[in-house]
C-alpha cells in the first residue's frame, strides 16, 4: 500500500534525486544525445517540487495529472511528451484515489508502457525508456500472478527495470535522436532508460 | 566556456528580450509561454504559418517571422523541442480564421509535442496541419531509425510556404506545397567542432585536431561518421554525391486529417534528383564557420552540379540554420518548379531576412 | 588548423570564384589583380565607390559590391592591405566619369597603399579622393599610435554613401558625406577567442579559459587589454560607455586635393555623442558567436543608451565586419542625421545585403 | 665594390633567407601585429626571385626598380609599400649604374630612410624598420667620413643594424598595427626591424 502522503514525499525524492544526477544524466545524453537530458528533467520536476504544496490536498489522479501539465509544460524535448503522457495515462488509472493498492500500482504501469508506445512509437528493444517500462511491467504482473504481496513484487518489478536499464547498454537505437547514430549509440547506457528506473525506484517507495 | 551571455539558464529569454527591442516595428515577444509572432498579426483571412523548435539554431526560427515568412516562431531551450501550451499560445495569437500550418521538423521531441499541440489546437477549434520536415540524407532509412531529420529544407520551407500564406493560398494548398517542398528536398551536414550547451558549460562531444563528423544534426551532436579532416573540395563532394546520389526515400509519417479529425499515415517517397533538373543550391554554416569558407564550399558544389546536368537557378549562402558556434557546414538542394521559384522571389520582411520590400 | 578551405594559401582566390559563381547576376570578379566589382559597371556619370582591405573580414568588402553599396571591392590576403594595382585597376573598370571614392579603413597599410593607388589613379586622369574611417574608441590617442583604427564605421559608410553615389553625388560631395560619417561613427569591440589565419595555420594569439581581449581591431590581434571573463551585461556596458564617454577626439588626416593634385592635412574632430542624439546602433559579430549572444548585448546596449538618453533608431545586428572564425563583438554607434537617415533606409542589392529591391 | 652580379646574387639570397625566416617573422609579427610579415615578405620576394632571370641583363637601378614594382604589386600589407617605396628610391639613385662604389652605397641607404620617413611617416624610436635604417645609415656615412674602406665601413654598419633591431625590443610602438597594444608591445622584437636587418645583410654582401 503506497499513500497520497508518500507519493507527495516520493515526487519530492524524485526531484531532489534527478536534480543530484543532472549533469550524470546530461552526460549519458552527450554521448548520444544532444546533451540535455538532465537538464530538461531537472526543469520540469523543479517545476512539480514548486507547486506541489498548492496540489497537496488532492488526490493521487489530481497529482498526477498535475505533474503530467508541468511536465508537458516545462520539459520539453523528447521527454516532455513522454513523461508527461505517462502520468497522464496514470492519472486516468488512478482518478480519486487517496492511496494505490497492488492492483492500482499494476495499472499505472500499464497506463506507463501504454503511454510510450502510444506517443513514441517505440517497441521493446528500442534503446528507450521502454527498454525499463515494460520489464518491470511484466515482471511486477507475474509476481503478482504468482502470488507475491505488494512489497515483494515491487522489489522484483525494480530488479527487472535495473537489468531493463542496463539491458540498453548494447543495443543500438532505433528511436530518438541516437537512432542517428546507428553502430557508434551501442556501449552507451540510454538516458531515458536511466531517468526511468531513477523515476520508479524513487517516486513508488514502499520504505518511505 | 566563453560566451556572450549572463546567465546560461537565461539565455532563450534574453536572447528573445533583445530580438523584442531590436525588432519592435516587425514582430512582438510573448514570455511564458514563449512565441515571437508578427506585430501585425493577426492577420484575417491568411493562413497562420508557425513553426517552432530547440533554440540555438539562429536565425531560424524567430528571425524569420515577418511578412512572406512565419507568422509565429516557438522556441524552446537550447536543442530542446518546445512544449505544446507554446504553439497552442503563439496559435491563439496569430490565427486570422483560416487555419494555421505547423511546419515541424523531424525530431522525436519536435513530433511528439507538435502533435499534442496540433491536438489540443483542434480541439479548441483551430483548424490546425503539421507538415514535417524530414530532409537529411545522412539517415538511411526510417524503418530503424526516427527516420530522416529535418534540416535546411526547413528555412526554404518557410521562406517559400511563407510567401504562399501572403499569396492567400488555403490551409489545405498551404499543406500540400509545404509537403512538396519537403519531397523535394535534401541535405546534407557536417562539423569541424562541436558546440557547448550554455547549461551543460562544456562541448557535447571532442573532435581531435585532425577529425571531423559527417552527417550531423543541428543539434551539436555526432554524426554518422567521423572521418580525418579533408579539403573543402573532398567535403563538399561527399556531401553533395550523398544528396545527388540518394536513391528514392519512402517512408509513412503522420499528418492530421481535418475530416477526421485525427492522425493519418501516409506513405511518401522523395524522388530523386536527376539530370536536367533546376535546384536551388543552399550552402549553410553551422554557426561558427566564416563565410569566405562557405564560398568555398559553393565553387565546388557549383562544379559538380554541373557534371550531374543539375542547374543551380537559385542559391543561399550563410548561416540560416545553425548549432550554437558549431563549425561546419550543410549543403541543402532543393528541386523548384515554377510555382516555388516563384514564391521563393517574392517579398520577405524579417529581421534576419530580407528582400523585394 | 580546421577548415574548410583547400590549400591555406588559395583561400581568397577560391572564395572569389565561389562568389563569382553564386552571384554572377550582381557582380564580376577579376583575377590577378584581385578584384570584385558590379556586373553593371561602369555606370555612366555615377561616382564609383570603391573600398578594400585585407581579406578574413567578410561579408565586407566584397559582400556589399551592387546597387546601393560598393561599385568594387579589392581584396587583399588574409589580414593583409590589397596592393595599389588592384585599386587602380578597379579604378579603370568602374569609373563612369564622375571620380572615384576610395573608403579606407585606418590601418597603416591600407592607408599606404590606397595612397598610392590615389596618386597612380589620379595621374592616370581618374579623378579619386580617399576618405579614411577611423572610429575605434580603443585607440586612445592619434600622437602617439598610427590614430585609431577603422572598424564598424566601414560597413555604415558603405551603406550611406552607397545610397549617395546612387541618387547622384556629386565626388566632392561624396567625400564629404562620408567624412561626416566618420566624424559620427565611434565603435569598440572584445573577443572571446583567437583566429587563425589560414596561411599561418595556428591561432594568433593564445586565450585562457576564462580570459578575454577588450579594445581589439579586425584582424586577430590582440587589444588594448586582457581581462578576466565577464557577463554579457557587463561586457556590453564597458565597450557601450567607451562609445559614450569618448571625448571629443581631433587628429590630423591627410585627404588628396584635386585642384592642388596632392596631399593636404585637415584637422578633424569627432563631437562626442549627447543626450537626445538619435544614433544607429550596430551590433557586430567577429564571426563566430552566434546570433543569439549579439542579441543579448544588443538588450544591454538598448538599456544603456535610453539611460544615457541617446534614441536607436535604426539598428544592425550581425557579422558584417569580422575577424575569420573569431568570437566576438563589437558595438558601433553612429550619430544619425535626417540625411544619413534617408539614405541609410535607400534600397541595397548586393550579395550580402539587401532591401527595399 | 659590389657589381650587379653581386646584387643579382644578393636578391636569390634575400628571398632564400626570407623563406627559411618565414615563421620566424611571422611569429614576431603575431605577438605584437597580426602574424602575416614572414607570409607577406616571403610571397613578394618568390615572385622577385622568380622574375630575376627576366630582369638580369638590366642596370641595377632598373633591377631596383623591377623589384620596387613586385614587392608593391605582391606584398601588400604596411610593409609591401614600405620595401616597395625603399627600393623605388633606391633606384633612382642607381639609375643606369652596373656596379656600386662607396658612394653608391651611401646614396642606397639615404634613398631608404627617405622613402620610410615619406611613405611611412615613421621616426627613429617608432619601433619599425626605421630604427634599423637610420643607425645603419649614420654608421656608414660617418665611418666613410672616417676613411675607413667600403668592406670596413659596410661592416660598421651592419653592427650598427644589429644594434638597431635590437634596440626595439623595450620600444613601445608608435607606428603600424603594434602601436595599438601600448606597453603590451614593450619585450617584443619589432617584425620589421628583423627583416630590415636581414634583408640588408643578405643583400649587400661583399663577400658573396
Ligand atoms: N520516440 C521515442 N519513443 C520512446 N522514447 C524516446 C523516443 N524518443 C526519445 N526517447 C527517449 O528520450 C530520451 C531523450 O530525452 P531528451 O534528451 O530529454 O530529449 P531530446 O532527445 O529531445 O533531447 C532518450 O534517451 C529516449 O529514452
Ligand atoms: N607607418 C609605418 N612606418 C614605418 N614602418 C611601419 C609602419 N607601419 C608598419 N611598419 C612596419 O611594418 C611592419 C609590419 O609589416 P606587415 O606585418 O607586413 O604589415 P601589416 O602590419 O600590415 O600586417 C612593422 O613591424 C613595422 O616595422
Ligand atoms: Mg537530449
Ligand atoms: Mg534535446
Ligand atoms: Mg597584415
Ligand atoms: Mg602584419
Amino acid at each position: 500500500m503506497i499513500t497520497k502522503g508518500q507519493i507527495i514525499q516520493g515526487l519530492q525524492a524524485v526531484a531532489e534525486a534527478i536534480a543530484e544526477n543532472k549533469d550524470y544524466l546530461t552526460e549519458l545524453d552527450a554521448a548520444i544525445g544532444d546533451a540535455d537530458h538532465g537538464i530538461n528533467l531537472d526543469r520540469g520536476f523543479q517545476k512539480v517540487l514548486e507547486q506541489l504544496p498548492t496540489v497537496a490536498d488532492r488526490d493521487i489522479g489530481s497529482l498526477f495529472k498535475h505533474v503530467s501539465m508541468t511536465l508537458i509544460s516545462s520539459v520539453g524535448g523528447a521527454s516532455g511528451p513522454l513523461y508527461g503522457t505517462m502520468f497522464l495515462r496514470a492519472s486516468i488509472a488512478t482518478a480519486g484515489k487517496e492511496e494505490l493498492n497492488a492492483e492500482a500500482m499494476g495499472a499505472i504501469l500499464v497506463a506507463f508502457v501504454e503511454a510510450i508506445v502510444l506517443r513514441g512509437k517505440a517497441q521493446l528493444g528500442d534503446k528507450t525508456l521502454l527498454d525499463v517500462l515494460i520489464p518491470t511491467q511484466q515482471a511486477y504482473q507475474s509476481a503478482i500472478a504468482q502470488g507475491s504481496d505488494f512489497p515483494t513484487a515491487w522489489q522484483t518489478a525494480l530488479e527487472a527495470a535495473k537489468t531493463g536499464r542496463d539491458s540498453t547498454i548494447p543495443l543500438v537505437a532505433k528511436k530518438g535522436r541516437a537512432s542517428y547514430l546507428g553502430d557508434r549509440a551501442c556501449g552507451h547506457l540510454d538516458p531515458g532508460a536511466v531517468s526511468a528506473y531513477l523515476i520508479l525506484k524513487t517516486l513508488f517507495d514502499p520504505n518511505l | 566556456m566563453k560566451k556572450l551571455i549572463n546567465d546560461p539558464n537565461a539565455v532563450v529569454r534574453e536572447s528573445l528580450e533583445g530580438m523584442a527591442i531590436a525588432h519592435a516595428d516587425l514582430i512582438n515577444v510573448h514570455y511564458q509561454p514563449h512565441f515571437i509572432y508578427r506585430a501585425d498579426a493577426p492577420i484575417s483571412g491568411k493562413v497562420a504559418l508557425i513553426s517552432g523548435g530547440g533554440s540555438g539554431h539562429e536565425p531560424l526560427h524567430g528571425g524569420f517571422v515577418g511578412l512572406g515568412m512565419l507568422d509565429a516562431a516557438c522556441p524552446g531551450e537550447v536543442f530542446t523541442s518546445p512544449t505544446p501550451d507554446q504553439m497552442l499560445e503563439a496559435a491563439k495569437a496569430v490565427h486570422g480564421g483560416a487555419g494555421v500550418l505547423n511546419i515541424v521538423k523531424n525530431y522525436s521531441g519536435d513530433v511528439m509535442n507538435f502533435e499534442m499541440a496540433a491536438e489540443l489546437a483542434n480541439a479548441e477549434g483551430i483548424p490546425t496541419l503539421n507538415i514535417l520536415i524530414d530532409d537529411d540524407v545522412a539517415v538511411k532509412d526510417s524503418l530503424y531509425t526516427q527516420g530522416r531529420r529535418g534540416v535546411g529544407t526547413t528555412v526554404l520551407a518557410e521562406k517559400i510556404c511563407g510567401a504562399a500564406a501572403e499569396q492567400g493560398y488555403s490551409l489545405q494548398a498551404l499543406a500540400d506545397l509545404c509537403r512538396k517542398v519537403n519531397l523535394n528536398g535534401r541535405s546534407m551536414g557536417m562539423a569541424l567542432t562541436s558546440c557547448t550547451v550554455p547549461a551543460k558549460g562544456s562541448p557535447t562531444f571532442e573532435l581531435g585536431d585532425r577529425e571531423i563528423e559527417m552527417g550531423i544534426g543541428i543539434h551539436g551532436e555526432p554524426g554518422r561518421q567521423r572521418l580525418t579532416l579533408q579539403s573543402a573540395d573532398d567535403i563538399a563532394q561527399r556531401l553533395a554525391e550523398s544528396i545527388l546520389e540518394d536513391p528514392p526515400y519512402t517512408r509513412t509519417l503522420r499528418e492530421w486529417n481535418l475530416d477526421a479529425g485525427d492522425w493519418i499515415e501516409q506513405e511518401l517517397t522523395n524522388p530523386p534528383l536527376r539530370a536536367g533538373d533546376s535546384v536551388l543550391a543552399f550552402v549553410n554554416s553551422m554557426g561558427g564557420t566564416p563565410l569566405s569558407e562557405l564560398y568555398i564550399i559553393y565553387r565546388q558544389l557549383a562544379k559538380i552540379c554541373q557534371q550531374h546536368q543539375i542547374q543551380i537557378v537559385r542559391q543561399l549562402i550563410g548561416p540560416y540554420i545553425t548549432s550554437l558556434e558549431m563549425q561546419g557546414c550543410s549543403i541543402t538542394l532543393l528541386k523548384l518548379d515554377e510555382e516555388m521559384l516563384k514564391l521563393w522571389d517574392a517579398p520577405v520582411k524579417t529581421p534576419a531576412w530580407r528582400w523585394g520590400i
